[in-house]
């Protein structure tokens, strides 16, 4: 396997991670969100300055940053609890952009040149590159699956479902909707913070445009077209939407337009995702079953 | 003080471009609940349309009335080919599907008239009005008048006859609005078609205001506008014009004389937090639960 | 009206809830006697449900008090109430849609869970919860829907979805905000018979009604409102017979 | 005026109506009964065309074309031209436009009838039946009480001056006395203007007391059909619709 | 192989798409004109061109495919700053020598011995804009309206230090963000702090709304802009009116008499039916650094032409006589300094002083 495949490959995987997490936000807690880049940035930053600034090794940085983002994901998940629906959706694409702005105008977040010499994690004394780094990701995506999957079959699972479907009786059902919110975002976020770190450490320096608003859209774009609020899905749109531009290379001038047109195509007839409800593939597995 | 008059001026002409721009995007947000993401790129179809009927007829009107109606069309197409089928599922359905019809629309601009930013050939000679110490460019003028004539044209439409309730109606419930006699296939339509030709007379202004045309050109209003019809008050029109007014004073005046460190891109947003933390429902928007 | 040391689960006093200039409830104050089925009955608008909803905690009252077994609870999020032990229907029934008819009663089962983290991450889904779900479907009718999502009932169907899941929350005081109509006659019969038996479980139960069969049959005492105050209160029979009632309400029909 | 042959519902893989066929004469107010889930609501809906029919037919017959018409299939109208023939539904739930005001939502009901209706004088009737919608005039339809907006969703029916009015539970969240007035109005109206009315409705003793003749719907099948009276009278209908003998008046 | 491959980044689609393209056609344009020549070292040059549309994560992904797949033996870095300086270290790593063509960022030369820049610092560009300003236009009060990214930035450092080591004061200064249409809050307030000249930087497109824009509320303060204004679609777009007398510091002089300078611009006219830029012109030059170093190595093993192209000694390119690389592989060339006239740049003065173009100081 080249090193090219490789990139490609571990590149799907982070976003497969974070978008997972943005399929607990938007899948199962019902909160759309259109900045979940902020969180990926968020976590890449965190991670770059605990390692070129604090000197920590990746090993350390990793939860601390991911624990980071988490917690700033509890705190910007707030409006989440003031405005619903399409104005949640849109005030969460300010935050994407205050945060990116952010990371642009304060000097201490490196500006426009970003933060450069972050450290490719070592481990036994190897340096993780390619397919060592891919297998970490693949570990931690696995583990990140797996805690969604044990997730949604718990009583908190359940009672972010409810709000998600109906709030005032979730309510009177008594679930606390800032609580299981709060919840939704915390975890959401620090999946994506954990993404970010991975990122960081892969492309060793980063800059505040590549978390910016189209990111988020992508991310969001894996979740649906996987299957938004199924466990696979996201994975699922992450291989596809990572790989698309990459099968589409060698059209240069038409790769993003063919990239667009496959979006909208999938989205136009499986508006479920790929392993949504009604779906070609879930009623091929179903027919399989019966 | 004339320095001041030159900032609300030119707050007052960007603020316009803006409404115009977010006017469409609340009606069709009104009708259908969509956010319709792909509008700038409608609006961008616009220009483009624009400019090169500008450059065969050099009439200014023939090539606002020709990118309208281009406008209009590909609106209603969106419309029909992806919106209407997508409406039963949940609003990000039909918002991811926005956003690739966007960036199709983008690249297809890009592949088909060049990654370059065209100019219109001939600047319009407007004459400057002077109005005691304050000097109004012909191009502001014509912005300003022209978003007047259009805002006041919608105004009516929206507020004071039958098709406007039913638009009304449709967005709430389409089945009933059904059941009570309204086609309502054809209001959404008519929704679709009007906003889209508003977009394109926002897109034929910028590109002469700026003289700048060019395939990535919806990508800042895309969610600029959607800053601004939250701001607003979702689906409210004369919320939308309102918040777009105040919003491009206020970043006229907010550049010109804090000199702050943020973009103005993140200024809307700012803006429109600090509005949602005092008014959840947008500027005039009707609460509901 | 209400004597010293009587046991009372649910007391009201001087409430009001305004909303802009009009006064949906309006300085009203009644009791509920721990154990019994009290009516809430008045005409259209007379402000039952914002009663209910100033209850519940969907809203604050604009003034007055609400105290549960003698603690206040007016003010307190919704939830919290809910985990005092009040539970509720809706009249626009708000079932969970996308869930299962079993999970939305499930959803009930976990109330006293939801307050700490702890306690809320164990596995929902287990034969025992689900027998116990099945339980309360059964006591509504509703056991052959457990699988279907609750998007697809017919309204009377939601109407007993809904009484299933108040039910699941195990609450000591029950409103029910017309949670008989829309039943067909042989069900409303069936589910008169459901609320009395709940009652000898030692609930207490509140309910709104417009169905006078029902409220007159069940109820120990009704409280009448009309246009935010209160009209009337008694037996079924004083109030029945109440020309004040019978003028704002029963009509002189039949 | 109208025939309804073999009528087939489907949601997904779920049949709501089989094989339904009943007919309704111009003038006759019919009345259908069955349990909860039977599939009422949904024949409602599918004649006014808010649910989409899998198979049969519903043939119209225009009133005024005495003898020999065939009629027209409503089934492959779209609902606003069912509205236009003057079908009219008052539907469960009510379904009140939420951010409509009150008089928006009656001014809904006359939707393109302007020419055609007194909108003053209908209006004017709707608000002397119901007093309160004048009162709330200027309110938003979604903070109006349960039973203000069944009020508000009857008006909007009424005003139109519909040919045929399909009712769905209309005495639903109703107080007593309006309950009375609104079945005494359907039976004027059905009586002095011959509107036919297909009613639907929980309280079947009230229905078959005001109705002609009444169907008797099992989980989506038509299971009996008869004159009013003699459904009344039937002791299974008694004992499985009218809520056994216990089904006295409503006080 | 029997061909020599040569790799080149260019953001061929997003928002640098049109400077994408004018790499693309450069390149390409030399690669033709070598192999015509008969190539180098009796073989063809083939050429593999990525797009990475200007995004770093394409970038590094790309940079692993033009190597281990395609097995090229040296790269053009025709991309923006963010993408070659994710790239740089990668180069590094496979030890494939990159010249870079306009990318700024310091770290892509620091990445290592690999790694070349035939590009100006923005620090450089910057303090041949101080001498445009003080030493020839004679400036007294200067103001600086900068565009928001690290070679805005960086270039305003530049000509602040040098501007005010030779005694003006700056009395404007003032970040705009990228993609500005609306520039009339700033030079408004321009007009208001009046200085003699201002450094406004940007790209193209936002150079054709400052100038033009600035012509409409008749600004009076001279105007100086760097090599984003370098593109004949500044002026369309400005206007000729509007843009006449505005002067840039740039890599490429139109008025260069030299017959590789006149034979590039020629050519690419004729091929492309356009106006050729500086993007073009630096990375032509830059594809001809690595050709150079081939042919001087007398081989393609990538150690060899590293060291022949750090050797490099007064090349003759388009973009100037290049005296030759830094230690860290900075290239060491004049600064250009242009003006509009007529509607086409020409010639307004050339910087040449070690003390300013150097990258070292
Ligand atoms: N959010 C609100 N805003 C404005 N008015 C409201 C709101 N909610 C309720 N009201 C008004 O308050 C009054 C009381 O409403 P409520 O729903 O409590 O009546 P109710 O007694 O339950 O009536 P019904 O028997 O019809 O259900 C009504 O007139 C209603 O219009
Ligand atoms: N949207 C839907 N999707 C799937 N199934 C549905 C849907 N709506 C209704 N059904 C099913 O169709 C059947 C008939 O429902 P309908 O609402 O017509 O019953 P109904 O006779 O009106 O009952 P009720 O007296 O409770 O109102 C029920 O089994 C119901 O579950
Ligand atoms: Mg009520
Ligand atoms: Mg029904």
């Amino acid at each position: 396997m080249g090193g090219y495949f490789s990139t490609v490959a571990i590149m799907i995987g982070i976003y497969a991670l974070v978008a997972s997490g943005l399929n607990i936000i938007v899948g199962f807690a019902g909160q759309i969100s259109l900045g979940h880049a902020a969180f990926f940035g968020i976590g890449a930053y965190s991670t770059a300055l605990l390692c070129t600034k604090a000197g920590l090794s990746f090993w350390w940085s990793l939860p601390l940053a991911t624990l980071i983002t988490g917690m700033i994901g509890a705190l910007l998940g707030i409006p989440s609890l003031r405005v619903r629906d399409d104005f949640l959706a849109i005030t969460t694409i300010g935050i994407n952009f205050i945060v990116r702005s952010i990371f642009l105008y304060v000097p201490f977040f490196g500006g426009a040149l970003g933060i450069g010499g972050i450290p490719t994690p070592i481990l036994f004394a190897t340096k993780l590159r390619g397919q060592y780094y891919l297998a970490l990701v693949a570990v931690l995506l696995a583990l990140v699956t797996w805690f969604t999957f044990l997730f949604v079959r718990t009583w908190t699972g359940l009672a972010t479902e409810a709000i998600r479907e109906e709030e005032t009786a979730a309510g009177a059902m008594g679930i606390s909707h800032v609580r299981f919110k709060i919840l939704a975002f915390t975890i959401g976020s620090a999946m994506a913070g954990l993404g970010g770190v991975l990122y960081a450490h892969f492309v060793n320096f980063i800059s505040p445009d590549d978390f910016g608003f189209p990111v988020s859209i992508m991310l969001l774009s894996m979740a649906v077209l996987g299957g938004m609020g199924s466990i696979w899905g996201p994975i699922l749109g992450a291989i596809v939407l990572g790989s698309l531009p990459e099968l589409f290379r060698p059209l240069v001038q038409y790769r993003m337009f063919l990239y667009g047109a496959a979006l909208l195509l999938v989205i136009r007839f499986q508006p479920q995702g790929i392993l949504g409800e009604g779906s070609v593939l879930s009623r091929l597995v179903s027919r399989r079953r019966q | 003080m004339q320095l001041l008059t030159e900032h609300l001026i030119n707050g007052l002409a960007v603020g316009s471009i803006y409404a115009l721009m977010a006017l469409g995007l609340a009606m069709v947000y009104g009708i259908l609940r969509i956010l319709h993401v792909a509008h700038a790129g409608v609006y961008a179809i616009g220009a483009y349309v624009g400019l090169y009927t500008f450059q065969a007829t050099d009439s200014f009107l023939v090539a606002i009335a020709v990118a309208m109606a281009a406008c209009a069309l590909v609106g209603v197409a969106i419309e029909k080919l992806v919106y209407y089928p997508l409406l039963k599922f949940p609003p990000y359905v039909p918002l991811i599907a926005s956003i690739a019809i966007f960036l199709s629309i983008e690249e297809l601009c890009r592949i088909v008239a060049g990654p370059y930013i065209l100019g219109f050939p001939r600047r319009l000679a407007l004459d400057s009005l002077t109005l005691g110490p304050v000097s109004l460019g012909g191009m502001q003028i014509l912005v300003l008048l022209t978003s007047l004539v259009i805002l006041l044209v919608l105004w009516f439409i929206s507020d004071k006859t039958e098709v406007g309730l039913a638009m009304q109606a449709t967005s709430q419930d389409m089945a009933m609005a059904s059941a009570m006699g309204v086609d309502t296939k054809r209001i959404i339509s008519i929704t679709f078609a009007l906003g889209s030709a508003v977009a394109a007379v926002a897109g034929v202004l910028v590109g002469i205001y700026y003289n700048q045309v060019y395939p990535t050109m919806g990508a800042v209003p895309a969610y600029k506008t959607l800053a601004i019809i939250v701001v607003g008050g979702l689906g409210s029109i004369p919320g939308a014009v309102l918040a777009a007014l105040l919003l491009g004073l206020a970043e006229a005046l907010l550049i010109g004389y804090a000199a702050i460190p943020l973009p103005r891109d993140a200024l809307a947003f700012i803006a429109m937090i600090i509005v949602f933390m005092i008014r959840p429902q947008g500027l005039l928007g009707k609460k509901t639960r | 009206m209400s004597m010293p040391g009587e046991d009372l689960i649910l007391r009201v006093e001087k409430m009001s809830r305004h909303f802009g200039g009009l006064k949906a409830v309006d300085n009203v104050s009644f009791h509920v006697r721990r154990g019994e089925i009290l009516g809430l009955i008045g005409p259209n608008g007379a402000g039952k449900t914002t009663c209910f909803n100033v209850i519940s905690g969907v809203y604050r009252p604009t003034s007055g008090q609400v105290f549960l077994d003698g603690s206040r609870i007016d003010g307190l999020p919704a939830h919290s109430i809910a985990a005092r032990g009040v539970g509720r229907t809706f009249q626009i029934v708000r079932p969970f849609g996308g869930m299962t008819v079993l999970n939305n009663v499930m959803v009930g089962l976990g109330m006293p869970r939801y307050g700490s983290f702890i306690k809320s991450s164990p596995l929902f889904n287990n034969s025992k919860n689900r027998g116990q779900a099945m339980a309360f479907l059964n006591e509504v009718g509703l056991e052959g829907l457990a699988d279907s999502p609750a998007s697809i009932l017919s309204l009377g169907n939601l109407r007993r979805l809904e009484l299933a899941r108040a039910l699941a929350l195990g609450p000591k005081l029950l409103l029910l905000d017309e949670s008989f109509s829309g039943l067909s006659q042989e069900e409303v019969g069936r589910m008169m018979g459901l609320v009395r038996k709940i009652q000898e479980r030692g609930f207490t139960i509140l309910l709104i009604e417009h169905n006078m069969r029902v409220a007159m049959s069940l109820c120990e005492r009704l409280v009448v409102l009309d246009h935010g105050g209160k009209l009337a209160e008694g037996t079924p029979d004083e109030v029945r017979s109440d020309e004040k009632v019978i003028e704002a309400y029963l009509g002189k029909g039949e | 005026m109208l025939e309804v042959e073999n009528l087939t519902v489907a949601y997904g893989d779920i049949l709501a109506l089989q094989d339904v066929s009943f007919f309704l004469e111009a003038g006759e107010m019919v009345s259908i009964i069955g349990a909860n889930g039977a599939g009422k609501t949904t024949l409602l809906n599918t004649l006014m065309g808010l649910v989409k029919a899998k198979s049969g037919r519903a043939l119209y017959v225009e009133p005024s074309k005495d003898g020999g018409n065939r009629g027209r299939d409503i089934l492959q109208l779209p609902a606003h031209e069912r509205a236009a023939l003057g079908i009219r539904i008052v539907p469960e739930r009510a379904r009140v436009f939420p951010n409509l005001t009150v008089e928006q939502n009656l001014r809904m009901g006359v939707y393109g009838l302007s020419g055609s209706v007194d909108v003053e004088r209908a209006f004017g009737e709707v608000y002397e039946l119901f007093p309160v919608l004048k009162e709330r005039r200027r309110q938003a339809g979604q903070t109006l009480s349960g039973g203000e907006q069944q009020q508000l969703a009857i008006a909007r029916a009424l005003v139109s001056s519909p040919r045929i009015l399909l009712v769905d539970e209309i005495s639903m969240g109703l107080m007593p006395k309006l309950v009375d007035l609104v079945f005494s109005v359907l039976k004027r109206l059905n009586d002095e203007k011959g509107l036919t009315i297909l009613l639907v409705e929980q309280n079947a003793v009230k229905a078959l007391a005001i109705a002609h003749r009444g169907y008797i719907l099992e989980t989506g099948r038509i299971a009996l059909e008869g004159k009013a009276s003699d459904l009344s009278q039937n002791p299974k209908v008694r004992e499985a619709y009218l809520g056994g003998d216990a089904a006295g008046g409503s006080v | 192989a029997d061909t020599i491959r040569i790799g080149l980044l260019a953001p061929l689609t997003g928002y640098a798409a049109a400077d994408g393209l004018a790499v693309l056609q450069s390149v390409k344009l030399a690669v033709d004109q070598v192999n015509a020549k008969g190539g180098v070292l009796g073989k063809q040059i083939e050429l593999f061109y990525e797009d990475d549309a200007g995004e770093a994560k394409e970038a590094i992904g790309l940079a692993r495919k033009l190597v281990q797949m395609d097995k090229v033996v040296a790269v053009v870095g025709g991309s923006y700053s963010m993408p070659t300086r994710a790239v740089a270290p990668l180069f590094q790593e496979f030890e494939i020598p990159l010249v870079a063509g306009y990318a700024v960022h310091p770290d892509i030369t620091a990445a290592g011995d690999f790694c070349f820049r035939n590009g100006f610092l923005g620090t450089v560009e910057g303090r041949g804009a101080g001498v445009a300003a003080v030493d020839m236009l004679k400036a007294k009060t200067v103001g600086m309206l900068t565009m928001d990214n690290d070679f805005g930035r960086q270039m305003a450092e530049g000509f602040k230090s040098y501007v005010v080591s030779k005694g003006a004061k700056v009395v404007y200064s003032q970040v705009y963000p990228l993609g500005e249409k609306d520039l009339m809050p700033y030079l408004t307030a321009v007009k208001e702090a009046d200085p003699d000249v201002i450094l406004a930087s940007g790209y193209y497109a936002e150079a054709a709304g400052i100038v033009k824009q600035a012509h409409e509320i008749k600004l009076r303060t001279q105007i100086i802009g760097e090599e984003g204004y370098d593109s004949p679609k500044f002026i369309e777009l400005a206007g000729p009116e509007a843009a006449n007398g505005t002067i840039i510091v740039t890599n490429l002089d139109r008025d260069d008499e030299r017959p590789v300078a006149q034979a590039y611009i020629k050519e690419y006219r004729e091929r492309y039916g356009m106006e050729p830029d500086m993007t073009g012109a630096s990375n032509y030059d830059a594809f001809l650094i690595i050709v150079d170093g081939i042919r001087r190595a007398g081989t393609t093993d990538p150690h060899k032409v590293k060291d022949a192209i750090a050797a490099l000694k007064d090349f003759d390119g388009v973009t100037g006589v290049i005296k030759g690389f830094t230690e860290i592989g900075e290239v060491i060339k004049p600064v250009q300094v242009q003006i509009v006239k007529d509607g086409v740049f020409r010639r307004y003065g050339i910087v040449d002083d070690p003390e300013v173009i150097d990258p070292r100081k």
